[in-house]
């Protein structure tokens, strides 16, 4: 099973890159860009074959790693192999 | 004013006020406050930004000298260091963001002091960092090792501000509460300086920097309050620093200082808006009229509470000369910062607010810094410490030597420094490792040399000895090197004032440290308070961290600790009474803590230390290093690694003489030719020295015992700190 | 000869590098003139230097957004007229990102910024960068980055060896560390363009070119720079 | 309209923040955790209502800035509002 980790600032938290990479577009030209945000994706390769349990250990592993939850937040997505 | 919902009691007290402040709030206003008002004195009243508990026995600090420009105060110390420069300097505590999110914590710790020392007018040349963290075994240590480390580094890089020196401890009294104290100097021309007081009715106030957003708001009152299993619950928000946004705005801000259009400027640090306009109009005695809609900001939809209390990093708060607006702004155009005319100077003496023109807050300004709440907190004088058990020697004092080398307390914190740019701006002349650090003052053969320093476990068996020594630390640090030291800053981080042992530790180690700071005439002249500093009624150990600076008039003569010749005599300057009180060998090697910590004898300090600084002056010794934590033999072992010469050292088979840690001590490396002449005028000068060993070979020996190579013994001290952090 | 700096938002190494040129052509700081990023105008330059620093706060990648300033379009160009280009750290970052060398900057292979003095060797003393130095030689100078693994195809890589563009590789640590800091592929610290007219290296000679500096290895390099071009 | 960028690097670029990633997973007791890959995710609002559109202009900015090609790969995905 593979499992797409995103990780992203809470709403309301400064995006330094993200604020960064939308003023420079702009200084390109690119017109009509809004808000830009910055995130991470981390894709993990997982032995697990059930999804609940898979769910269950990728929660984990983003509460005690992969993300901090004071500024950031966390979505997960499953996908069979 | 707008109609709001009357404020409850429970209110009252989640803005974590007394029903006593309240009172006076009523008195102040004359009527109920309305919720933003609430805010408002709320945050301008919190120990953080108040100092209420504090400020009583700061007062007893001396902060004069003839060389001091600006003492505390304003948002830094500012001393004039000649050449018609002044150094400008500041210490700061991020502990409790940095205890939830280590690296943003301490990224914004070093973001927060850079701007108090750029808002004076200073470019910052130099940063150091004080760190206590908890027990190497405990789970989270590691981590906040890690993180901390990383931001500080992160920010400070990215700035561009070299990072030149610090401390790192670990004691298990910071497991639930560690200490990030970050320390920033800049270098100003002394007829050039910006402080914060507003002149000039009329004269607008401008907004300069990042957009205000959600952030921190609540941040000083949470750097307030005492941390429960609750805390990690409400996540707090923490800020998020930006160093890039932060390096224009001081490249922005020292243009504008070049031009004649800045009447006022402060940084807006804790309590951001609030606390900053609220200081600049009282200062200057006048009033500050805001439209909070002019506010640049990042959300919509934000209420003025949110305006007011919000903590986002990386903004200023300028006065400025009538018609200077269109001039100031092309400047921060330029840089691609916000800026925005907020508001004006007015004669109401009331700090007001509006938004679409209706009033939301209206406060006289004189009451709301003057009547904040101020405590003499009942406390006990500490107990005085038992007297020392006996002590037999842990094993073979070279064993010993390279145990406590390898060891948590003693190893090599290069694993940090390397992680920190210590040379950008290429004026740092000596980097971290030796006693100061000495950085170039910029087109000249001048120098300035900086050190932190502060030993925790004196602080807590002896207050007062502790705080002595924390300030004659630094004193001794600096004369190593062969500067002349000026002033110091420092960072009281202690645990809940309430309790009467807590506010006797502060208050010792106030005494102690003034009492220093009179006799090396080595005032103080800016400083920050972290109280509150405890989980579950356990407070950290008493730390008030000291950092120093001092001047250099002639950087070719100048000491540092590595061994440079085959054939010196280390001479050994001061009194060895071998005192193992609370020492690292104690602690480390027989796991105790007993005993009283050495006693400072501060006339001595001074005579022995101006005795090192002379001969360094006079370009007669070039090689120095003061002795402390691990005491005679760890110190010798140091000069002898970082000159890669080894050492023959001989002395009394005592364990007290080779690692207690008596006060008021240097090793000096001389030539053979010299020797008899140093030895006469330390004896005509009444300064107790001798000399312990003679350098060369590439192994340590003592009383003609079995050597031990340099190599071996670098390899020990190199290797603790990455091994620890193999797996961070 | 006369010597450009250009100083992106974020650049923090620019001083530094002035008044190291400055002193080794032999005038005050401002002989080195300093272009701003946002302006596409240049004078007449022999040099142009690119400085170490965190330009646009090395955000996205080091060295990307600097490399999209219209400067940069001038620089392609006067590059392409064969004016010397020198990329110190991060000006080596934004040489790899505008295409003006191969390769890229990936961040460093132990995910930490490091700070301290390496040992690199002169792989190529043929040039207008390094003919102050011996073939071979063996400088002591300073790195300090968080994003300094060279990486490069392995097809180009065997190209640029051919060709003989390698400037600089990590050698012979001398306190008994791995001699590279970082992971470049081939232990690569800096590199020429084709025509030997552009170097990008991630050492910081303008740190190593006073004797307070505690050595002045990095003075060779831009001695080298002011015999070749005055 | 929004769009979703996610860049990665390329197969035979190092990706040492995965791995570190997944070193410390196995040191936190997490099993049965292959391999892990790091990417970004730029989230970019869009003033532009045409997929199309979007499409090719959010292309040019990958191009042009988001990804660096001589190491990275680049995903688009768009989402109407
Ligand atoms: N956090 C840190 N950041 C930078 N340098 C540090 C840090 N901690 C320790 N150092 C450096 O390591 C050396 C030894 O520190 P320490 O043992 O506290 O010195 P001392 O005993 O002279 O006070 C000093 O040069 C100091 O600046
Ligand atoms: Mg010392």
């Amino acid at each position: 099973m593979k499992a797409r980790v995103h990780v992203s600032y809470k709403n309301g938290v400064l995006d330094p890159q993200g604020k960064a990479i939308g003023l420079t577009l702009a200084n390109l030209g690119f017109e009509g860009v809004g808000d830009v945000r910055q995130g991470k994706l981390i894709e993990l390769d997982l032995a697990e074959s059930d999804a609940a349990a898979a769910r269950k250990s990728v929660e984990a592993m983003c509460e005690k790693l992969l993300a901090n939850t004071v500024i950031e937040n966390y979505a997960i997505e499953l996908e069979e192999d | 004013m707008r109609n709001e919902p009357t404020i409850t009691p429970e209110q009252v007290a989640e803005h974590g006020l007394t029903e006593d402040e309240y009172q006076t709030i009523l008195n102040v206003l004359g009527r109920e406050p309305n919720l933003t008002e609430l805010g408002i004195f709320s945050v301008m009243w919190s120990e953080h930004c108040s100092y209420k508990s504090s400020k009583v026995w700061l007062k007893t600090l001396p902060t004069e000298a003839p060389w001091v420009i600006c003492g505390p105060g304003e948002n830094a110390g500012v001393v004039d260091i000649g050449d018609g420069k002044a150094a400008i300097f500041k210490m700061e505590s991020h502990n409790h963001p940095s205890f939830i999110e280590p690296y943003q914590g301490a990224a914004t710790g070093v973001g927060g002091i850079l701007r108090d020392v750029f808002t004076m007018g200073a470019r910052p040349i130099a940063n150091m960092n004080a760190l206590r963290f908890g027990a190497p075994e405990d789970d989270k240590t590691r981590h906040l090792v890690s993180g901390v480390v990383a931001g500080i580094g992160g920010y400070g890089n990215c700035v561009g501000v070299p990072t030149v020196g610090g401390e790192v401890n670990f004691d298990p009294a910071y497991n639930g509460n560690i200490l990030v104290n970050a320390m920033t100097v800049g270098l100003a021309d002394a007829d050039r300086i910006f402080y914060s007081a507003a002149a000039g009715i009329g004269n607008p106030v401008v907004y300069v920097g990042s957009k205000t957003g959600r952030d921190g708001i609540h941040g000083a009152t949470m750097a307030s309050a005492e941390f429960d299993d609750a805390t990690e619950e409400k996540r707090p928000t923490v800020q998020v620093g930006d160093p890039f946004t932060e390096k224009l705005l001081i490249e922005a801000c020292l243009e504008l200082m070049a031009t004649d259009t800045i009447v006022a400027i402060q940084d807006m640090g804790a309590a951001g808006l609030t606390c900053s306009s609220v200081e600049m109009a009282d200062k200057g005695g006048v009033g500050f009229d805001l439209d909070i809609d002019k506010v640049p900001q990042r959300e919509a939809g934000m209420t003025p509470y949110e305006v007011m209390l919000s903590e986002s990093q990386e903004r200023m708060l300028i006065v400025l000369r009538p018609g200077t607006e269109a001039q100031a702004q092309a400047i921060f155009d330029k840089w691609q910062l916000d800026f925005a005319v907020v508001g004006h100077v007015s004669d109401s003496g009331r700090f007001t607010g509006r938004v679409a023109g209706e009033v939301v807050f209206d406060i006289p300004v004189r009451p709301l810094v003057e009547e904040s709440p101020e405590y003499e907190r009942p406390w006990v004088e500490p107990k005085a410490p038992a007297a020392l058990a006996p002590v037999t020697a842990a094993m073979e004092h070279m064993a010993a030597l390279k145990s406590l080398l390898a060891g948590p307390h003693l190893s090599s914190r290069r694993w940090v420094w390397e992680q920190y740019d210590q040379t950008v701006m290429a004026d740092t002349v000596r980097k971290p490792g030796g006693d100061a650090a000495i950085v170039r003052i910029h087109g000249s053969d001048r120098g300035l040399a900086i050190a932190t320093d502060c030993t925790p476990r004196y602080c807590r068996a002896e207050p007062r000895q502790g705080g002595a020594q924390a300030v004659a630390e630094v004193w001794r640090n600096i004369t190593s090197v062969g500067a002349r030291p000026l002033a110091i800053t420092d960072c009281l981080n202690f645990g809940n004032p309430e309790r009467p042992e807590i506010m006797g530790e502060f208050v010792g180690c106030i005494q102690g440290m003034g009492e220093a700071c009179r006799t090396l005439d080595f005032p103080v002249v800016s400083g920050n308070v972290s109280l509150y500093n405890e989980t579950h009624g356990q407070a950290i150990l008493p730390t008030p961290a000291i950092g120093g600076i001092g001047v250099l008039d002639d950087l070719e003569r100048h000491a540092d600790l590595a061994l440079r010749r085959d054939g010196d005599n280390l001479i050994l300057i001061g009194e060895t009474a071998g005192h193992l009180g609370q020492t690292i060998y104690l602690r480390q090697l027989l796991n105790r803590g007993d005993g009283p910590p050495p006693p400072v004898d501060l006339t001595v300090e001074r005579r022995n230390g101006d005795f090192v600084r002379a001969l360094i002056a006079a370009g007669r010794v070039d090689t120095c290093h003061d002795l402390s934590d691990g005491g005679l033999l760890v110190a010798a072992a140091e000069m002898a690694m970082a000159g890669d010469t080894g050492l023959d050292l001989n002395g009394p088979e005592d364990a007290g003489f080779w690692f207690g840690e008596d006060q008021g001590r240097y090793l000096l490396a001389v030539p053979e030719a010299d020797t008899a002449e140093i030895l006469q005028l330390a004896e005509q000068q009444q300064v107790p020295a001798q000399s312990v060993g003679r350098t060369g070979g590439e192994a340590l020996t003592l009383n003609a015992g079995a050597p031990i190579s340099l190599a071996e013994l670098r390899r020990a001290h190199e290797a603790w700190l990455p091994d620890y952090m193999r797996n961070d | 000869m006369k010597a450009s700096v250009i100083v992106f938002p974020g650049s923090n190494c620019d001083r530094d590098v002035q008044v190291a040129l400055a002193s080794a052509i032999g005038g005050t700081p401002d002989t080195v003139e300093m272009v701003w990023h946002g302006d596409s105008e240049m004078a007449k330059t022999d040099l142009i230097v690119l400085p170490g620093g965190f330009s646009y706060g090395d955000y996205l990648r080091s060295g990307a957004m600097s490399a999209r300033s219209p400067v940069m379009r001038e620089v392609v160009a006067r590059a392409e007229q064969g004016v010397a280009v020198l990329g110190i750290c991060n000006g080596f970052q934004v040489l790899t990102e505008a295409g003006l060398l191969p390769g890229a900057l990936l961040p460093n292979a132990g995910l930490k910024f490091v700070c301290r003095d390496v040992q690199i060797r002169v792989e190529n003393s043929q040039t207008l960068f390094t003919n102050g130095y011996q073939q071979g030689q063996t400088l002591r100078i300073p790195v300090a980055h968080h994003d300094g693994q060279y990486f490069v195809e392995p097809e180009t890589l065997a190209e640029m060896r051919e060709r003989d563009q390698i400037a600089f590789r990590y050698c012979d640590a001398d306190d008994g560390r791995a001699a590279n800091p970082n992971g470049s592929i081939d232990d690569i610290a800096g590199v020429f363009n084709d025509r030997k007219s552009v170097l990008g290296l991630m050492p910081h000679p303008e740190r190593a070119a006073d004797a307070i500096h505690g050595g002045t290895d990095g003075q060779g390099l831009l001695n080298s720079l002011v015999s070749a071009l005055s």
